[in-house]
């Protein structure tokens, strides 16, 4: 439909974040997939309204913790053992327990650095520009009102039909998100 | 206006990280390459000398043999540097008038020593012992180059201290037969057991070339 | 290896090129940090932050310090990445055939002391003199070496040293100075010399006699002088000769110690050490008892195994005591001196009575007795005539007398400092008022010297000719091993061969032409050979004849002091003598071997002594004696006698130099005759103010812990396991580590605690080896003084009357060293022959590891201690030893520098390192032999043969570090059941 | 400071409070309120004593670390104890947004941001010293393993090293941890700023963040993994910490009760900072009823818990020297109660552990007051403690040849005075602008459905 190309989506206005989360699973029955929802805290029960798990995240945090933690100890190990083989106060070369505070400091900082920038690449962030943002009650999206946005690019969108949709789900207000500000 | 920021500035934020990031790789690479580069170990740089010298002309078309200037290279810690007599012992003789040496006529006539521009400079915690190194076998090219193919004498290597580790740790590839080692244009056999074997026989005492206070004290 | 003089043929060995050049050029200012200097800005740094003037002074710009401002803000790198300057090489224009750039050259000479010599190795780097050694040929010497020898090198390069003739106030020449004693000589040509005075220091030196008979000769009239301030006393025979007494310990099984300190004081100390200790190092075999009677503690009384301390009054009383015993058979005053005499007797021709240099002429009457009674003379003791003096002379006070009475026209002063030293009750001051003409000649232009109208500085003994004969009569030739410092620098010989030759000679043709008179046939090759040898070989006849030895006149015992009254003792310091050495820092802060005390003089008092007077350690009390007074800070002294205070000479200098000026206190005032060395006090009492004192040592119990191990030699010889019962050697390693092998060589050394006398000579010669800088007397009381070999004392048992023991402590070179294991940056680290490494260049300065080390043996350089304001103290330093930069730690490394030069010789020589190859600097210093070092891996070793001692043992050893370094347990001999 | 009593029972939120009202106050305060003078003229007094730091270091720099009273045996002074300390406090507040959050603790909302801003600033006083303590600083690089052309690198056998790397770990994860924490909050100050270029700089801060349900729920995820790694982390870096010491052989250092004392008198003293910041802040800014008395008893209750386990370390410690018959570590701990530095050993038995012990008293429990006062006695304590570990244990070890007292001299005392400073300075910025309670968290709050929100307890 012609619709679909001026428009990002519809983005419609919950009371509070239990009818947020109401109307989101209604939506998401409704058959609509590309939907998301806006809020000024994590609402409980969101994620579970659209069907998401954050999984990649914890695998990301995991596989970066291991792999900097194993190139610590490596690291130690080259140094004493390989590169300059030393006889530090009588110690074996390789003194394994005195390499292991390092080995975990490793993992901790490599986990932490690894797994936060996967967060931020998962989030497509920075993004500071956003269609929703264009329209201008979205400011109070970070201190108090709840939205949720079906966006055209949605197979089932029907700019009335959607409408109505969202209204049934019990939003308050719905709005159509330009695509230009 | 709705939108804090128009649509470009997220362009211009991924290449602002983007850049951040390069410039840190790039930053870190070339310190690393400048430590290693003629700017800091001055290898290959040629240095403006009071009387410019030629290596090339007296070691190599006059075959001049090292120890005739650098006296104490096989008994002393220093090579030793020549004395304005022994230039004169030749210079009184030949090219006596020419101009270029005059300050080494100026220098024996006011006995005032000539001041050259080390070109070799060790650090003064660095404890190189010349006559050692010659009594065991290793060549004066190994560390100083073709300095019988320098019109002007330059460092040949970096003279870090890991140059100097990557010798000790295998001193083999660096021994010659000890008549060898004053010979410019000398090349190592193609076997490596010769090495090792030399390593033996001159007793080299391979665990100790890689202590501390084998060169700093 | 020993070579002639480079200067034999007067052909002048010019300092190293590279000196000329820039002051030190860098080849020898090995300096880790290159600091820029830039004069201007110091002293508004130091109006900033006047504490530090003397601590910190080695330059930095205002730029630096802005820039540290902002570093210090952003907390960032500084001079992280600066590139080396440019360097120069400065080759020779004419390279001197015997040097060879790098290699050590070593020149045997003698240093002179008190009018005795001692000979002494000088090893020169490029010309530069670096490093004192004994000279094994020299029998005053053998090969050991004291810490005036030690510390003489540092006298050379003294930047205050005086430079320049000067007449009044102006500098003056040489030729000058020729021509005013030209007129002076033809003035007293006249009046046969009637007018010239000289007075100076004693000398033995055969040329210097020589000269002044033709002096004397020449002018028949003229007053002649000779004094000490620290002059022994002797004894008198009936041939009102002087007499001598030498010592050969090496026989005596009893020594009684009449107050002498013959182990550290004297120009015997070094061979008379070699033989005590001779017979303290096996227990097996025989083994000497020393009894000491003292009133203020010596290293000599701490070696006793019976020590009895009494005021100086009551040592003389002593005496008497035994003297009647033994003499006269009267029954012994006390059971104490009962098994004294008991002893003696025992022992008759082994034993030997020594009367110490600083006691009464009666005291030194008795003991001449009492070795003859008990048949020691001529088997552990000999007596010589003393050395005459050269010319007729006058006695001390007559002399100055005649000067007030304006007897004298013309006046020289030589090597001595009358201003200062002479009691002020002769008024040595006035009566040089009334000379017109005055001549001084001293290394300082000091509180004489400025007094008299010429100054001429005198050469040191290591950048002249001489000669000096050693205390058993041996001569030895002085000959320089480089060109003076300074061009106008003269020594006393040609100082006198101004007023006897025309034309004047120079030192070499004067001492040259004497050996050559004097020397047996082929004298030349002879005179070569003393030159190279440090003894005047082939020479035929004994400087000093054996005395008759016939009984003696009683000397009158002086008049009995009250023994309710305080009296003072008076004796050179042990650091600096009487003042003569007093501007040379090494000395200064040497730790005293008792008082541990440096950079002061003291009031030492007894425990007792001073509770009864309410005053304690740094009260400043003032000393009335011989109508003068000085205020004297008190230190209270465990092992001293009651009723006396012990003060040392030496200090209250005032026109020396920066180190020693207004440093302590003159105890020369107190003295009304030199030569007095006890006396009572006219008065002594607190003043209320304190001064602070730098001592290195704090706390003088071992808290009982096993740090000495001490048995009794009967005790030994039923089991002379003990030691390592409490101690167990290092082997075998019990140790979760599997243990590294050490192929080649295992370097390591023992220390007899034994033959260990405490004299300090291993302290100095480590500095003077390492470059290790003084730091001052503020930082010494902050705790950062830099010796890396220092020697702990301990008192044990009552304070009033204690054991004192010493041990030398350095750097241990653990196997499983705990410093290692904590230093982030590998600045510490092991080698392949078990040396604990210091890697200056490496190390930032975290300071774990001096944290970390049991021994506290590392020092830390806190500040910039390493001295870069003079060049010419730059010109001392060891080429071989970095110079260590401010904020670096360092320590001993059984100075690898010699190990590593031995193993260089030996791999060109393709052969191993011999046993006694490397001698390590405090080895070749010790006079007891008490330090060995040597490979252990090699079981004859010597040093391997001494760990297989029972009396081996490892310092804090159940720490598990595995000492390199042990120790021989102390062996004492007390009479049994005393 | 005049200030009521409280109760520690009161609700974590004031009654009546909606998410704009939370948002308004706490953003208000930093985007809208202007800057007062009380805030002038505290920040005065902090810089001042900043630039009274860098003076000091300056000085250092120029003469070296032989400024300090440092000696041998004692060659470790006030630099170390500082660091000890200073670390040792920005422990608590990790542990309370990290530890707190696992244990689902709601009270710690609004006082998490307070006490992570805490650790950060404490930890860049910490920094500092390790660094400025060495003997030549401008080569402190050599500590870094890189490829050097020398060939040389950090001996990692070395508790030091150690210690270089859990600290500099440490700071970086405070500092992400910080961050991200923080991002709700920025959208927020972005949205809510009066000015254009207050948005504009929140907004780039920000990051583009619009709260969309993926967002968030990764954001959840990656939250709390962070919180589980925070938790192991500030246990081992303060352990590493105490292993400077422990790997040591010195007497009253080589014991195995180090770490575990160590992290304890850690969290004591970051517990005691925080109530010394919170009290009279909550007060100027008039939050006293989003940090409640209820918050503040809670706080003394970990500070009184705390103090407890350090008292017991003390006992063990005590109890083992004894046990053990290590003559030297015998000495040591005898000489600590008995000997030259007996006073210090007394005063801080009685400080961190025995003034705490207040706290049992309701009274004194809702007193803002008397536990500003308690907090600042126990980090008084603590310092003491360090002190004397540092210094006693150190000034007479094995040879008594070598025993000697240590002095602070001037510049010890200017570089500890100093350090205030910058940890203040860097507080009075932070509470000018960043929100002070994270607003975000508030908001969940809010939405508790009654009940749902659990009994306090620490």
């Amino acid at each position: 439909m012609s619709d679909k190309t001026k428009i990002y989506g519809l983005l419609a206005e919950f009371a509070g974040p239990d009818e947020l989360v109401r109307g989101t699973e209604e939506v998401s029955e409704a058959g609509y997939s590309r939907v998301e929802t806006y809020t000024p805290f994590a609402v409980e029960g969101i994620s579970e309204a659209l069907h998401f798990r954050p999984f990649a995240v914890a695998v990301i945090f995991l596989v970066a913790a291991l792999l900097s933690a194993a190139a610590g100890y490596f690291m130690e190990y080259y140094a004493s053992v390989i590169s300059y083989p030393e006889n530090i106060g009588g110690r074996p070369l390789h003194s394994w327990p005195s390499f292991i505070p390092i080995t975990f400091e490793m993992g901790v900082l490599g986990g932490v650095l690894g797994g936060v920038l996967g967060m931020l690449v998962l989030n497509r962030l920075p993004r500071y520009s956003h269609p929703v943002a264009n329209v201008e009650r979205f400011r109070a999206a970070s201190s108090d009102a709840f939205f949720l946005c079906v966006e055209s690019s949605d197979p089932r969108f029907q700019r009335e039909l959607t409408e109505s949709v969202l209204r049934q789900a019990g939003a308050t207000q719905v709005t159509e998100v330009p695509l230009e500000s | 206006m709705a939108q804090l920021f128009p649509p470009s500035v997220d362009l211009y934020a991924k290449i602002v990280i983007l850049g951040v990031g390069v410039l840190l790789l790039a930053g870190t690479c070339s310190f690393y390459l400048l430590n290693r580069s003629p700017y800091w170990t001055n290898v290959g740089v040629t240095l403006d000398q009071p009387v410019p010298f030629s290596h090339q002309h007296h070691a190599g078309e006059l075959g001049i043999d090292c120890r005739f200037c650098h006296t104490s290279v096989a008994t002393s810690s220093y090579a030793g540097m020549p004395d304005t007599q022994t230039c004169m012992t030749c210079h009184s003789q030949i090219w006596k008038d020419a101009p270029m040496l005059a300050p080494v006529r100026q220098s024996y006539a006011e006995n005032k020593p000539i001041r050259w521009n080390t070109v070799n400079e060790m650090p003064g915690y660095v404890y190189f012992n010349h006559s050692i190194h010659i009594n065991k076998g290793v060549g004066c090219s190994s560390c100083h180059g073709r300095v019988d193919k320098m019109p002007i004498t330059w460092k040949a290597t970096d003279m870090t201290m890991g140059w100097c580790l990557s010798c000790h740790r295998h001193p083999e590839n660096q021994l010659r037969p000890l008549s060898e080692v004053y010979q410019m244009d000398w090349t190592a056999p193609t076997d490596p057991h010769t090495g090792q074997d030399w390593v033996v026989q001159r007793n080299v005492q391979k665990d100790h070339l890689t202590d501390c206070s084998a060169c700093h004290r | 290896m020993l070579r002639l003089s480079p200067l034999t043929s007067m052909k002048a060995l010019s300092l190293p090129p590279q000196v000329q050049a820039d002051g030190g050029g860098p080849r020898f200012w090995k300096s880790l940090e290159e600091w820029s200097h830039s004069p201007d800005f110091l002293p508004y740094l130091h109006q900033e932050f006047p504490e530090f003037v003397s601590e910190w002074d080695n330059g930095m710009s205002r730029r630096r310090f802005l820039k540290l401002m902002a570093a210090s803000l952003a907390l960032a790198g500084l001079t992280g990445c600066s590139r080396q300057p440019q360097e120069k090489i400065v080759p020779y224009v004419r390279r001197p055939e015997e040097i060879i750039p790098g290699k050590p050259l070593y020149y045997a000479t003698s240093f002179s002391h008190r009018g005795y010599g001692k000979g002494v190795l000088v090893r020169t780097e490029m010309g530069r003199p670096i490093k004192i050694e004994g000279n094994p040929d020299h029998p005053a010497s053998l090969g050991a070496t004291d810490i005036f020898m030690q510390a003489s090198i540092l006298g050379l390069y003294d930047p205050d040293r005086s430079q320049t003739i000067r007449q009044g106030k102006d500098i003056s020449t040489w030729n000058a100075l020729t021509q005013f004693v030209g007129s002076r000589i033809e003035a007293h040509e006249q009046d046969q010399g009637a007018g010239l005075f000289l007075l100076m220091g004693q000398t033995t030196s055969p040329t210097l006699v020589d000269q002044f008979q033709r002096l004397r000769e020449r002018l028949p009239k003229s007053r002649w002088c000779f004094y000490e301030p620290a002059a022994p006393v002797r004894a008198q025979s009936i041939s009102g000769n002087d007499v001598e007494p030498s010592y050969d310990l090496s026989k005596a099984d009893i020594i009684v110690s009449l107050d002498a300190d013959f182990l550290f004081d004297g120009p015997g100390n070094l061979i008379l050490t070699k033989a005590f200790a001779k017979k303290r190092r096996d227990p097996a075999a025989d083994f000497n008892r020393l009894y000491v009677i003292e009133s203020a503690p010596s290293i000599t009384g701490a070696k006793a195994d019976v020590r009895w301390q009494h005021k100086p009054s009551e040592v003389i009383a002593f005496t008497q005591q035994l003297a009647a015993e033994l003499l006269q058979g009267v029954p012994a005053a006390s059971p104490a001196l009962g098994k004294l005499a008991d002893d003696l007797r025992q022992h008759r021709g082994k034993s030997v009575i020594i009367a110490g240099d600083y006691q009464p002429e009666i005291v030194h009457n008795l003991a001449f007795q009492l070795n003859q009674a008990l048949g020691n003379v001529g088997a552990t003791v000999t007596y010589r005539e003393a050395p005459r003096h050269p010319v007729p002379t006058i006695q001390l006070p007559d002399f100055v007398a005649e000067l007030k009475a304006g007897a004298a026209s013309t006046l020289l002063i030589a090597g001595v400092n009358p201003i200062y030293d002479l009691p002020a009750a002769l008024g040595f001051p006035e009566a040089l008022a009334h000379v017109a003409n005055s001549m001084h000649l001293g290394l300082y232009d000091d509180e004489t010297g400025s007094r008299c109208q010429w100054h001429v500085p005198e050469a040191h003994y290591l950048e002249t000719w001489g000669d000096i004969i050693a205390i058993d009569g041996t001569p030895s030739v002085i000959q320089p091993v480089i060109e003076p410092l300074y061009p106008d620098v003269a020594s006393l010989m040609e100082v006198i061969s101004l007023f006897v030759d025309l034309p004047p000679k120079k030192g070499y043709d004067l001492v040259h032409d004497y050996w050559l008179r004097n020397l047996a046939a082929d004298s030349p090759v002879a005179w070569d050979q003393s030159l190279n040898k440090g003894v005047v070989v082939e020479f035929s006849s004994p400087a000093l004849p054996p005395a008759p030895v016939v009984g003696v006149r009683d000397a009158p015992s002086p008049d009995p002091l009250k023994a309710s009254d305080l009296e003072i003792l008076i004796r050179p310091d042990s650091a600096v003598d009487d003042g003569r050495f007093a501007n040379n820092a090494w000395l200064q802060e040497l730790p005293r071997p008792l008082t541990k005390l440096t950079w002061d003089n003291v009031a030492m008092l007894s425990l007792n002594t001073a509770k009864s007077m309410g005053v304690t350690t740094g009260d400043v009390i003032r000393l009335e004696a011989a109508g003068q007074s000085v205020e004297a800070p008190v230190w209270v002294q465990p092992g001293h006698a009651d009723g006396c205070v012990s003060v040392t000479l030496g200090y209250g200098r005032s026109q020396v130099g920066e180190v020693a000026n207004g440093v302590g206190f003159n105890a020369a005032l107190l003295r009304s005759s030199v030569g007095e060395w006890s006396r009572m006090l006219d008065g002594a009492q607190a003043t209320g103010a304190r001064r602070e004192l730098a001592s290195t040592q704090h706390h003088f119990s071992m808290e009982g812990r096993d740090l000495i191990q001490i048995e009794t030699l009967a005790a030994y010889k039923i089991d002379p396991n003990k030691a390592q019962e409490v101690k167990p050697n290092p082997e075998p390693r019990e140790n979760l580590y599997p243990p590294f092998e050490y192929k080649n060589y295992a370097w390591a050394m023992s220390i007899d605690l034994n033959t260990c006398v405490g004299c300090n000579a291993c302290v100095v010669a480590c500095q003077s080896e390492n470059n290790i800088p003084v730091v001052g007397k503020d930082q010494v009381i902050k705790g950062r003084e830099m010796h890396w070999i220092r020697i702990d004392r301990y008192f044990e048992g009552e304070p009033e009357d204690p054991a004192m023991h010493f041990q030398p402590v350095a750097c241990m070179q653990c196997e499983d060293a705990p410093c290692e294991v904590v230093c982030p940056v590998g600045a510490t680290v092991h080698t392949s022959e078990g040396l604990n490494d210091m890697v200056y260049n490496r190390c930032v300065g975290t300071r774990y590891c001096s944290n970390n080390c049991p021994y506290k043996v590392r020092r830390f350089n806190f500040l910039e201690y390493s001295d870069v304001k003079h060049p010419t103290l730059a010109l001392q330093k060891n080429p071989d030893v970095t110079v260590r930069s401010r904020g670096v730690m360092e320590k001993c490394t059984y100075c690898v520098q010699r190990i590593e030069s031995a193993r260089i010789d030996a791999q060109k020589e393709m052969r191993p390192i011999r046993d006694g190859e490397i001698v390590t600097a405090c080895q070749a210093a010790c006079p007891a032999e008490a330090i060995v070092f040597g490979n252990i891996n090699d079981p004859t070793s010597r040093v391997s043969r001494l760990k297989a001692l029972p009396r081996n043992y490892g310092l804090l050893a159940d720490l598990n570090t595995h000492p390199r370094t042990t120790y021989l347990a102390k062996i004492t001999n007390p009479p049994s059941a005393a | 400071m005049r200030t009521t009593p409280t109760s520690e029972l009161e609700p974590l939120l004031p009654p009546g409070v909606t998410d704009d009202s939370i948002s308004e106050r706490i953003s208000g305060i930093v985007v809208k309120r202007k800057m007062g003078l009380g805030w002038i003229g505290g920040f005065a007094i902090a810089f001042s004593l900043l630039m009274m730091f860098n003076y000091a270091i300056a000085v250092l720099f120029a003469y070296g670390v032989g400024i300090w009273g440092i000696q041998i045996p004692v060659a470790w002074g006030f630099a170390i104890v500082n660091f000890v300390w200073w670390v040792g406090i920005g422990h608590a507040g990790t542990f309370i947004s990290a530890v707190l959050y696992l244990c689902h603790q709601e009270w710690r909302t609004s006082i998490n941001r307070f006490t992570e801003s805490m650790t950060l600033f404490a930890v860049a006083c910490a920094g500092i010293f390790p660094l400025i303590h060495l003997g030549r600083p401008w080569l402190f690089y050599y500590l870094f393993p890189y490829p050097n052309t020398m060939g040389l690198w950090p001996q990692f056998r070395s508790p030091l090293i150690w210690d270089m790397f859990a600290v500099t770990t440490y700071a970086i994860v405070s500092v992400v941890f910080y961050f991200v924490g923080l991002l709700p909050d920025l959208a927020t100050l972005r949205d809510r700023s009066p000015h254009r270029w207050q948005r504009v700089i929140y907004g780039l801060l920000a990051l583009g963040w619009r709260g969309a349900g993926r967002q968030w729920s990764r954001y959840k995820m990656a939250y709390l993994i962070m919180a589980g790694l925070a938790t192991p982390l500030v246990v081992s870096v303060h352990s590493i910490v105490s292993l400077d010491f422990a790997v040591g052989i010195v007497p009253g250092w080589h014991t195995t009760i180090m770490p575990f004392y160590f992290v304890a008198a850690a969290l004591q003293s970051g517990f005691a900072m925080g109530l010394i910041l919170i009290i009279p802040v909550r007060h100027f800014y008039h939050l006293k009823d989003i940090i409640t008395g209820r918050h503040l008893a809670n706080m003394a209750k970990l500070l009184l818990a705390t103090s407890l386990i350090v008292g017991h370390g003390y006992f063990t410690d005590t109890f083992m020297s004894w046990y053990s018959a290590d003559p030297y570590d015998k000495f040591i701990v005898a000489d600590k109660f008995s000997g030259a530095y007996a006073i210090g050993g007394w005063m801080l038995m009685i400080l961190d552990v025995g003034v705490p012990q207040l706290i049992w008293i309701r009274a004194v429990r809702q007193s803002p007051v008397a536990l500003f006062v308690i907090a600042i006695l126990a980090n008084v304590g603590l310092w003491l403690d360090h002190f004397i570990l540092v210094v006693q244990s150190l000034h007479s070890d094995y040879l008594p040849s070598e025993w000697r007292m240590f002095y602070g001299t001037k510049w010890d005392w200017m570089t500890l005075f100093g350090s205030f400073g910058l940890f203040l300075t860097l507080f009075f910025v932070f509470i000018r602008i960043f929100p002070m309670v994270a607003m975000s968290e508030m908001r969940g709050l809010v939405h508790k459905k009654p009940g749902e929100t659990k009994e306090q307890g620490a």
